[in-house]
């Protein structure tokens, strides 16, 4: 196969992002394929940063002077635009957070914590990373509720036979869309309303999916959707949690200090109108603006077209790993090219994935080794770690060429036939 | 911003029409701006549906004290649910030009504690919009 | 009373900070007053985070390849600087979080509900921030322990007659260590001591200290120290907590997610080691190296320079405030100049703070009005607001002189007399 | 980087020395790399004070695989003091040049649970200074 040189779009998009024209100190160009653990920034991007900070930085929400306006304005817009982004009735659902980790959490605390019994049960899937998970477990035990698993087969695609009993009991479902591991796309068309069929709420972790796919939370029908804007072209340190309002409404505030408040004596305390309830404390000013300035960059391009890129890229570079097979290249998640997203898990013979990685970094290759936060199912599945690569809008089929040049490199360096 | 403190708003605030109470309001609401403290409550005393009489009571600053009270003066007579369907621009036309985004709640907080009072239960903020929350 | 002019180092000092020279949108000069609620940035902390999303910006802690390394190393080496800048025996006893309220919701959820049982007790003061204040009065809510207060005078200064009875029976003493509307800086050196003496440790809520002068945990010898660093020259979305070892090793994490665990299996979790156990998730990178240059750039000053300087400043403001004391202006807080940091707050006759602050914006004049977060210590002064104007590094006596011909203005648009 | 796979890191990798399990081992410890999950465990067979035989296991990258194994073959007849207080320098002298500071807790994680076994507690990382927290 010869790879596509990119088109004119494409050309733009790479302009777009400042790093990509940078060297590696050995004087590679930099080869990016680890957008899932965090994305690259286009320059509108950084630039609405430097702009908050040089011309407008004020604290929000209680000044009244020119620049307080404006910096409150920008952030208010800014949670609109995200509203917009994922097709949420009103950006008053729309709460910030640090990431997809925090927002998975005030679920947990607030909403979990409330509603959750002994003889209640929390579904959640084998492919979920720790972050989908973890709180769950902890939920679990502080509840004495039980925790399940929907199983997954040896290509990481949900298993489905058992979920009526599966799902018998249970106050919630938590899982993600995308697996960021496997790229496995999850069946929510199914399983959203057969949970919401027996009186389930379900948590989307969206983290994989809001980047890489238009995403529509009413369309969805999901109760709840968590995601991190460093993955989607933004700052770190910024996410949000969509909730349906009704439940947002009925929690209890998770974390408790400033501007979540309405009201506070030495006595008591009356919360504050949604979604600052929910943002305790002074927020990432300056990141909520740079996530709907890439949220912008996002909707400029087209969220279609994104999927689109990044599913022929997906195509290519699977065909171009079977020209490895024979040499022990192993591919690991679902084959159908609809039902996986921007990621390739991948062994090679006996290269352990940590020296993998460090062999393709000489070549200005970055790929991510690991367990990918999704440790057991790892184990599940036998991987001790994999080698991933994942793919973004500003990869090219000359990336995916690069990554093989680096296998080529580490057989020879592993002395591979 | 200058020609925002115009002499009648001044009057207004540090001469407040239709300040105090009722003796037996029929309705009532009070509410606060969570973001600098101002407090309103309006007490309203209703016949056939009509306003019969209006008495407001509260603290905060000169915009918000003025703009209640300009407000309980357009209302007297008016019917409830009308009352309830207020926008914003009833205020707006009453304290002049303007009003920056973050005050704007002042100058609503009366607005908002009336349409509480007529309507029953909790009136969003007038300037409420689906997809810009308000500050 | 004259202004003396900026000096050399002042100036440069203005210099450094790009909001300074710009205009406002009626033409005027930034008199930005209002540092207490969030600092201006320095070019140098811009600069970071412009060459970190430009060259370097990848996820930390797991990537092999030379972003991420440098990446990696340079999250830690700001983690480390700001250990150094409090003067913490570790880094790894410096957990970096959103900012102070994100800090003490870590305590109060994590050591609080370990800790507190029914009949135990918490000592805070009247003068704390809601995010000193509101994470107690829901922890003793939950916990049953009881929240006790120490009083203030109507200056604002700390009545410690009866100390000794208040923390009986407290198991921790949590408060700020300068008042954020008052100004107030607290007597640590005397309750401290004494709160170790009946076996309580002490929270440190030190959002306006750690901007404004010296700051060293051991020498305080405070159990916890939290802080923003919005506040002290950082980016948004970026603050810290430390806590001594011995504490934090035996606390439960707070959030879950990666990053925290060591271990994960479908049954169950172990957790990982200082600090990381407690920072769950993807952390805000660009904000930690931010905040590290930020501190560098603090340093460079020398926070004893800084804090002569804001005294300074008061002590002419003080001054100069004096001048309307005649025609209704009003000050509060400490007099002793020593027992009063970097904030003033006041009324001026009947105008409201927020008509005040409206009219000085016209003048290119921030300040700050309302409660302050602090609407307790607001009702019993019997304050329905105040106005505040807060000084920092690059402010000048000018500055102070600008503050004055504004509320000259505000006296003739209100015909004060 | 590229210097880095010698051929005899790549020999120890696939051919570990000392790479199983002792019958009745004196101390013992094991530990894994939270950032990557390498994993080793080590025995050790003791006698006076001295290691009389060690043995690893594990699982992982060529890099802590092969630090492993070359740290077998060095402590063998080491006092168990001494073992404790080894320096990381041990392993950097075995494996060679060139390792970046992620992988550092590759090439360390043999000597960290060596230590352990040896302090019967757990050791810190072998790199660790208190004001830099090592990753
Ligand atoms: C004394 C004090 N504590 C806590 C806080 C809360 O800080 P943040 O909003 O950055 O979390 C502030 C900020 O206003 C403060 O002044
Ligand atoms: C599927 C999934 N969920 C959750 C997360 C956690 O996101 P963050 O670390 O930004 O909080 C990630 C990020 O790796 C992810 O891929």
């Amino acid at each position: 196969m010869i790879a596509s040189p990119p088109d004119l779009k494409l050309r733009r998009i790479i302009a777009d992002f400042p790093i990509l024209a940078k060297r590696t100190r050995r004087g590679k160009r930099l080869i990016y394929l680890d957008s899932a653990a965090t994305s690259q920034k286009p320059q509108v991007v950084i630039d609405a940063l430097v702009e908050y900070y040089s011309s407008y930085n004020a604290n929000i929400h209680r000044g009244v002077y020119e620049i307080a306006e404006r910096a409150t304005t920008a952030f208010e817009d800014a949670r609109a635009k995200v509203a917009a982004f994922i097709n949420a009735p009103q950006s008053a659902e729309l709460i910030f957070t640090r990431g997809a980790t925090e927002s998975i959490n005030l679920v947990s605390h607030s909403w979990g914590l409330q509603n959750l019994k002994p003889g209640d049960a929390i579904l959640t899937t084998q492919l979920e990373h720790h972050s989908n998970l973890v709180p769950w477990q902890v939920l679990a035990e502080r509840t004495g509720a039980q925790l399940r698993y929907i199983p997954v087969d040896g290509r990481g695609e949900h298993v489905l036979d058992k979920l009526d009993e599966l799902l018998s009991g249970v106050k919630l479902v938590a899982l993600s869309h995308v697996s960021n591991s496997l790229g496995t796309i999850a069946p929510l068309e199914i399983i959203i309303p057969r949970a919401h069929a027996v009186g389930a709420i379900v948590l989307v972790d969206g983290a994989q999916s809001a980047p890489n796919m238009p995403v529509d939370v009413q369309a969805l029908d999901a109760d709840f959707f968590a995601a991190s804007g460093h993955k989607m072209c933004g700052p770190t340190g910024i996410g949000f949690l969509y909730g349906k309002r009704a439940l947002l409404e009925k929690m209890p505030p998770f974390l408790a200090g400033g501007d979540m408040i309405k009201k506070v004596t030495y006595e008591g305390t009356t919360f504050n109108e949604l979604p600052w309830k929910f943002e305790a404390g002074t927020g990432n000013v300056a990141g909520a603006i740079g996530l709907g300035a890439a949220v912008d960059y996002l909707q400029g391009l087209d969220m279609e077209w994104v999927r689109a890129h990044e599913r022929s890229l997906m195509c290519y570079a699977f065909a171009r790993f079977d020209e490895l097979a024979t040499r022990g290249l192993q591919v690991y998640g679902p084959h159908d090219r609809d039902r996986v997203a921007d990621v390739i898990s991948f062994n090679f013979s006996d290269v352990h994935p940590h020296d993998l990685a460090s062999i393709l970094d000489t070549e200005g290759v970055a790929i991510r080794a690991g367990h990918h936060c999704t440790m057991p199912l790892m184990e599940k599945m036998g991987w001790p770690a994999t080698a991933r690569a994942s793919f973004y809008l500003y990869n090219s089929e000359e990336d995916v060429d690069a990554l093989m040049d680096g296998l080529e490199k580490a057989a020879s360096v592993f002395n591979l036939r | 911003m200058e020609d925002f403190y115009k002499e009648y708003i001044l009057d207004h605030y540090r001469n407040p029409r239709n300040f105090g109470h009722l003796d037996a309001p029929d309705a009532s609401a009070e509410d606060l701006n969570p973001l600098c403290g101002d407090e309103i409550r309006m007490e309203l005393q209703v016949r056939d549906g009509r306003v019969l009489d209006v008495r407001f009571s509260g603290k905060g600053c000169a915009i918000s004290q003025a703009s209640a009270s300009m407000l309980t003066q357009t209302i007297k007579g008016e019917r409830l649910e009308d009352i309830a369907r207020l926008s914003k621009d009833v205020v707006l036309e009453n304290v002049g030009i303007g009003i920056s985004p973050t005050r704007m709640k002042c100058a609503m907080l009366g607005l908002k504690v009336l349409k509480s009072a007529a309507l029953g239960e909790i009136a969003s903020w007038p300037d409420d919009d689906p997809h810009t929350a308000s500050v």
